[in-house]
């Protein structure tokens, strides 16, 4: 399936968040979404989503979902909104509970998915019981849970040490392989970001406008291989960003 | 002058004789100074008498009377309304729709419902003196505690209770209405019935008979007043209205004067001349509290009356 | 440069668009459970069911024994005005409702945050409170006039008892939902035991302790009635009780819409309260 | 491995403490704010009241005309369970009582989650719960009498509306304080209207509501003695009334004290159903 | 001053969190803390803290804090702990105002705390309106407003883009040379743990023990300069984690 954005533009209140973002996520393709702190990632996911109207502009979808997927455009949300009152493996069940599976299966799919993010033993323990991380892999978890079409990750592996990152980036990369889900990947890793991305976009700081679109022409397989080419990458939008930064810190002092 | 307090219900106008006493100035003849308090019913009147926040009240014996002056708080220390035969007295009600259904002598009242306010309260007392005089036991009637006069009215007028005895001025407003029907007299059943009594707190007739005294003196005149003018109505037209406006100061003071007079008026029940006592209906009524186990055993008369006061027959 | 940017991913999504079956919108499923404000419904609803009931009273649908038609409820409340009566009625009432509300309000929080700050203060006072809050207050007029007199302080006592308890119920709850975390965050700051109640607790407690007002503040009103029945010439619960007391269902309905009025004033004004306090949710 | 490294951590602290000014342990400043289990403090509070009113009647402290001492209100109990009038009370009470309330609570949790969740609802039906919420049930006891009858409808009618209204306000604050985000992520997850309002927001407002329920039971119960005003022969209300009106103050207390016991066993009900509902909480 | 933990360990429940932690955080060193998710980093800091009294073992401190140190030990929670109903400048106000400072100082050090984390502009912003990253920066600049001298961090840069993460960290490279303040810091980003980390505890699964400590002898303003042989240690860290999952998959295996 295909995600395409129009012309996003969105204000709260006096601020404006984003301006005329147009960008498209191709079949199978992962774009990912780098930018400033409070530049409107978090926004335009939200937009992309179908949670917020945009002030202007339009997000479209196109392609059919495979078969088996539950919920085609699915959100893996930066505070991890996990129900307080139901246990991890409740709260992956709650996704699935309206789509009359029948239990057994239902549980098989939640000891799946809690199985492939480590949390086996951790199926009966409440939110409150559990690390930072954890949660975040309970909310990867339930995602992975309804088979996604698009994915809509905002940091999804943010509050991971890099050891389990690793370990969740490789799993997301295989089940890419053979789902060939398309996502957007809000991060704010370059590594990560030229790790999986086929495009990278990146914004500019408030009001987030893009910045410019880097493409990476290589097979997600080859990657890990290619780790120079990559590290090469990597320190270009990390240029861009910079550049970015100081332009603001001029307008900045031009207005100090 | 001696301040007191004096309690009244703004909704009864048997309360009356206190309120022409004041306004014609016969307690400041006595050197007193009266304020008079408000009460929606007689209990908590007699609550605060045995609390000294009031001196004197008038109403029906009731159960908690009694109680109140076994505890030897209290004493009732002379009579009010009294029922005679010349004047026209309390009325047994039916509803419209008992009437249809045969209830039109008090002898059919057997196994009907009677509506009362509460248990040990005056109408009570009557329900069970008609089933006494007609001969049927008094558990045939059945009763039905409202706990208000208002909830007794109601519940008559939409059919739910069968029967009821009351006061003509109230009796005679609902059966002009059409709903509710007037089967008998409940002088029949009762003899010279003492309905309220005026009664105050132990101390006071222990430490201030004199004031006891003072206040039965000007409350008297108020009931020669009130006889005079809308009992007996031997009083000047002017001289009644202007009664019947002190009245309206506080009986029935939410209404306009033209509505209220009229129902200030109408059926009035004679006051007992001087106060008198009537001992032996209130010795009726005390054995009839006995005998249905709704007081302790042990009061006497002398515990609910000091007849030092007034007149008692 | 940004502006190219823009220009060159509104053609490739122009593109895709063409190349592939036509693309549609992503259906917005983040709209609900928020408060739009609307016009003036309310007063469109009273006046709405004012006015059948009038309708049903004139055809005589709503007999005159049952409820009185709202146009003679009005005459009364006219007959209040004239008279110079409301004033006095209102005057007397409220004054008994902001004094017993206030304190009993005062009370109930303080031993509400006892009771969800202490466990000592849980095990011992929150049985009581179960055990008393049941107790009805008009059983125990008479004992009220024998300890609070006949006076203002049985009355006040009165609305102060039935507004301490849900006060200190709701006001206990609320404590019990703040959340632990920002209570930890408060003490890792080395803030004083005070200042994590003021500035942590009570805030957090808020939602629930104003939902609580809205309750005690109701049922203040629902007890005028109760405390004008000892010794109360003025008031609106004496008017209502004198009314009640002729049958004169006009005046009733004229003293119950005053109570209501009342009600809706007291609403208004916790509504404006939670609008202002409670600005920080969403 | 991990175990040498331990040793060496524990040398370097030992070393640190040796070299430099003594060191002290870090103050614990997480305590406080979670409930510690206590023992039997209820049962002493409430024994230790009892035989301090039982001292203060006996001595004459307390005036018999003030209040009984406990031990005549126990004789009257006594009396109602040798007679075996009790259960006829209780029995009656509680039917009327249980199916009120269940019915009351119903309606009011759902009324209370259409104002919570609609914005029409909200304007219309709020303002008419604040408008409603107010009326004194005691003052419209003829006119109940004359809709509802004076058998088991207008007794179970007037606990019904007295526990509806707060359940509605406890409800409907209870869903405005549900985190915005869980139903964000419902929807995000396609879920359907029923299932995020069964799921996500009942459940949030659960504490509201549940902390709703001890006020409207309380107040169920105090309404008993307003129900069972009209033409009721049994119930714990009527024998209050009867005992009131007769001044019998011990049968009074009897009747109170079985109001407040039925009380404690609904609090403890709640406090039961509260922790196995809200057992996510800390 | 001086942080000493010794032989701390810790369950919650059933399950063994800590296991006989002992170190210690000498005068102006910053550690930092590594470990897989749900190790128990998190447990131990707020051990370390104050917070929560650990099964066994102690902690300690040892020296007097700095002059105007209004809260020595201070903590960066993960989940950051903003009050809701305060604003950005009320949630750093909150932790001033017990101190009795005169107001005009006291806006001053919010001021000078919001402008070093770039949150002046919102300075009146409740956290709602707030982005992930935001949120974040304001726990820390309330943390700073307090002048502490032990920093314990549960990672404070955890939801921060490259570019911002790289201003805070040199922020908080520059205010520990200024300050010298000791810090535990809590941290998934190994890159971030050799930039500061005088020494590196790294931690094992759970049961969370001390699997082994690596020094780093080289002065911080150096760093920078010395990325090479930080990139050597980096990898080293890199191994024994990847050894002890190794070891742990192994154990898994094992049983099943
Ligand atoms: N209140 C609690 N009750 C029960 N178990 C808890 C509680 N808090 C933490 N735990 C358990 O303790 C373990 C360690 O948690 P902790 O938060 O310290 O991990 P962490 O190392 O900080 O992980 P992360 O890097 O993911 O934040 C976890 O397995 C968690 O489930
Ligand atoms: N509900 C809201 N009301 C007002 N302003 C908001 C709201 N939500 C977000 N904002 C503002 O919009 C801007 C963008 O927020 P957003 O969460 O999209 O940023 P972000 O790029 O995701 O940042 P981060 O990387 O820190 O998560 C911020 O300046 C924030 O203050
Ligand atoms: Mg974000
Ligand atoms: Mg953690």
């Amino acid at each position: 399936m295909q995600l395409i954005l129009r012309g996003i533009s969105h204000r709260y209140g006096g601020t404006n968040v984003l301006e005329d973002i147009s960008f498209a996520v191709g079949d199978g393709e992962i774009v990912c979404i780098v930018g400033p702190s409070g530049c409107g990632k978090s926004t335009l996911l939200r937009i992309a989503g179908g949670l917020e109207r945009p002030d202007a502009g339009e997000v479209l979808v196109a392609g059919t979902a495979p078969d088996g997927s539950l919920n085609p455009l699915t959100y893996i949300f930066q505070d991890f909104a996990l129900l307080p009152w139901r246990t991890v493996a409740g709260n992956v069940s709650l996704v699935l509970e309206d789509h009359g599976i029948e239990a057994k299966k239902r549980r098989a799919i939640i000891d799946d998915v809690l199985s492939r993010t480590n949390l086996s033993d951790f199926s009966h323990a409440l939110p409150r019981q559990l690390s930072g991380g954890m949660k975040q892999r309970v909310a990867i978890a339930r995602a992975l849970a309804v088979k996604p079409a698009i994915m809509l990750m905002d940091e999804p592996l943010s509050a991971l040490d890099s050891q389990t990152r690793e370990l969740l980036m490789d799993d997301l990369v295989a089940l890419w392989q053979r789902e060939r889900f398309s996502a957007c990947y809000v991060t704010h890793n370059l590594a990560e970001a030229v790790r999986l991305g086929r495009r990278i976009v990146v914004l500019s700081r408030r009001p987030g406008r893009i910045r410019e679109v880097v493409e990476i022409d290589m097979p997600l397989t080859e990657r890990p291989g290619r780790l120079v080419e990559l590290e090469k990458l990597q320190r270009r939008v990390w240029e861009i960003m910079r550049e970015e930064a100081r332009e603001a810190d001029r307008e900045i002092s031009d207005v100090t | 002058a001696d301040k007191i307090n004096v309690g009244i219900i703004p909704s009864l106008t048997s309360h009356s004789p206190s309120i022409i006493a004041e306004a014609k100035g016969y307690f400041a003849d006595q050197d007193l100074e009266v304020e008079f308090v408000s009460f929606q019913s007689a209990q908590p009147m007699a609550v605060a008498i045995a609390s000294g926040d009031v001196d004197f009240g008038m109403t029906a014996i009731s159960g908690g009377l009694i109680s109140l002056a076994d505890k030897g708080v209290i004493k009732v220390i002379g009579g009010a309304l009294q029922e005679t035969p010349e004047i026209e007295g309390q009325k047994i009600l039916v509803s419209k729709a008992a009437h249809d259904a045969g209830v039109t002598s008090p002898a059919d009242l057997k196994g009907r419902s009677f509506g009362i306010t509460t248990t040990g309260s005056s109408f009570h007392y009557m329900a069970h003196k008609i089933a006494d005089g007609e001969g049927f036991a008094r558990s045939e009637i059945h009763l039905r505690p409202l706990q208000k006069v208002p909830a007794v009215i109601a519940a008559l007028k939409s059919g739910q209770i069968d029967a009821w005895s009351i006061v003509p001025n109230i009796a005679g407003s609902l059966t002009a209405g059409g709903d509710v029907v007037e089967i008998g007299k409940v002088s029949d059943y009762i003899d010279d019935y003492q309905v309220t009594t005026i009664f105050t707190s132990t101390a006071n007739t222990q430490e201030k008979p004199d004031l006891v005294k003072r206040f039965l003196g000007g409350l008297s005149k108020g009931m020669d007043d009130y006889n005079a003018a809308l009992v007996d109505k031997t009083m000047g037209e002017d001289e009644t209205a202007e009664i019947v406006a002190a009245i309206h100061e506080y009986i029935y003071a939410d209404q306009p004067l033209d509505k209220a007079a009229p129902r200030i008026s109408t059926g009035a029940m004679r006051m007992s001349p001087n106060a008198a006592l009537n001992l032996a209906s209130v010795e009726d009524q005390l054995e009839w509290f006995k005998s249905e186990g709704l007081v302790p055993e042990g009061v006497s008369m002398e515990k609910l009356v000091d007849a030092s006061f007034v007149e008692t027959y | 440069m940004s502006h190219e940017a823009a220009a060159e991913g509104r053609e490739r999504a122009e593109e895709d668009v063409a190349a592939r079956e036509a693309a549609r919108p992503v259906p917005f499923r983040g709209g609900g459970f928020t408060h739009r404000r609307l016009g003036p419904v309310a007063p469109i609803v009273f006046l709405a069911i004012i006015a059948l009931w009038e309708v049903g009273s004139r055809t005589g649908a709503i007999s005159p024994v049952a409820l009185p038609a709202p146009s003679e409820a009005l005459g009364a409340l006219a007959d209040l005005v004239a008279t110079g009566m409301l004033w006095k009625h209102v005057g007397a009432s409220l004054y008994r409702l902001s004094l017993g509300w206030a304190l009993g309000s005062l009370l109930g929080i303080s031993v509400g945050l006892m009771i969800g700050l202490f466990s000592l203060a849980r095990a011992g006072l929150l049985p009581l409170v179960s055990a008393l809050f049941p107790i009805p207050k008009i059983a125990l007029l008479p004992l009220f006039i024998i300890w609070f007199g006949i006076g203002e302080g049985s009355k006040v006592a009165t609305i102060l008892f039935g507004t301490f308890f849900p006060t200190v119920i709701a006001t206990y709850g609320g404590v019990d939902n703040v959340d632990r975390n920002l209570i930890r965050m408060g003490q890792s700051f080395g803030l004083s035991w005070l200042s994590i109640v003021r500035k942590i607790i009570i805030p957090g407690a808020m939602p629930a302790i104003l939902s609580g007002f809205r309750i005690s503040a109701s049922i203040a009103i629902v007890l005028l009635v109760a405390a004008e029945m000892i010794g109360a010439e003025t008031g609106i619960g004496a008017y209502i009780l004198m009314a009640g007391a002729l049958f004169a269902l006009d005046q009733l309905i004229a003293g119950v819409a005053l109570l209501s009025t009342l009600g809706l004033a007291i609403a208004w004004l916790i509504g404006r309260t939670e609008r202002a306090l409670l600005a920080w949710r969403a």
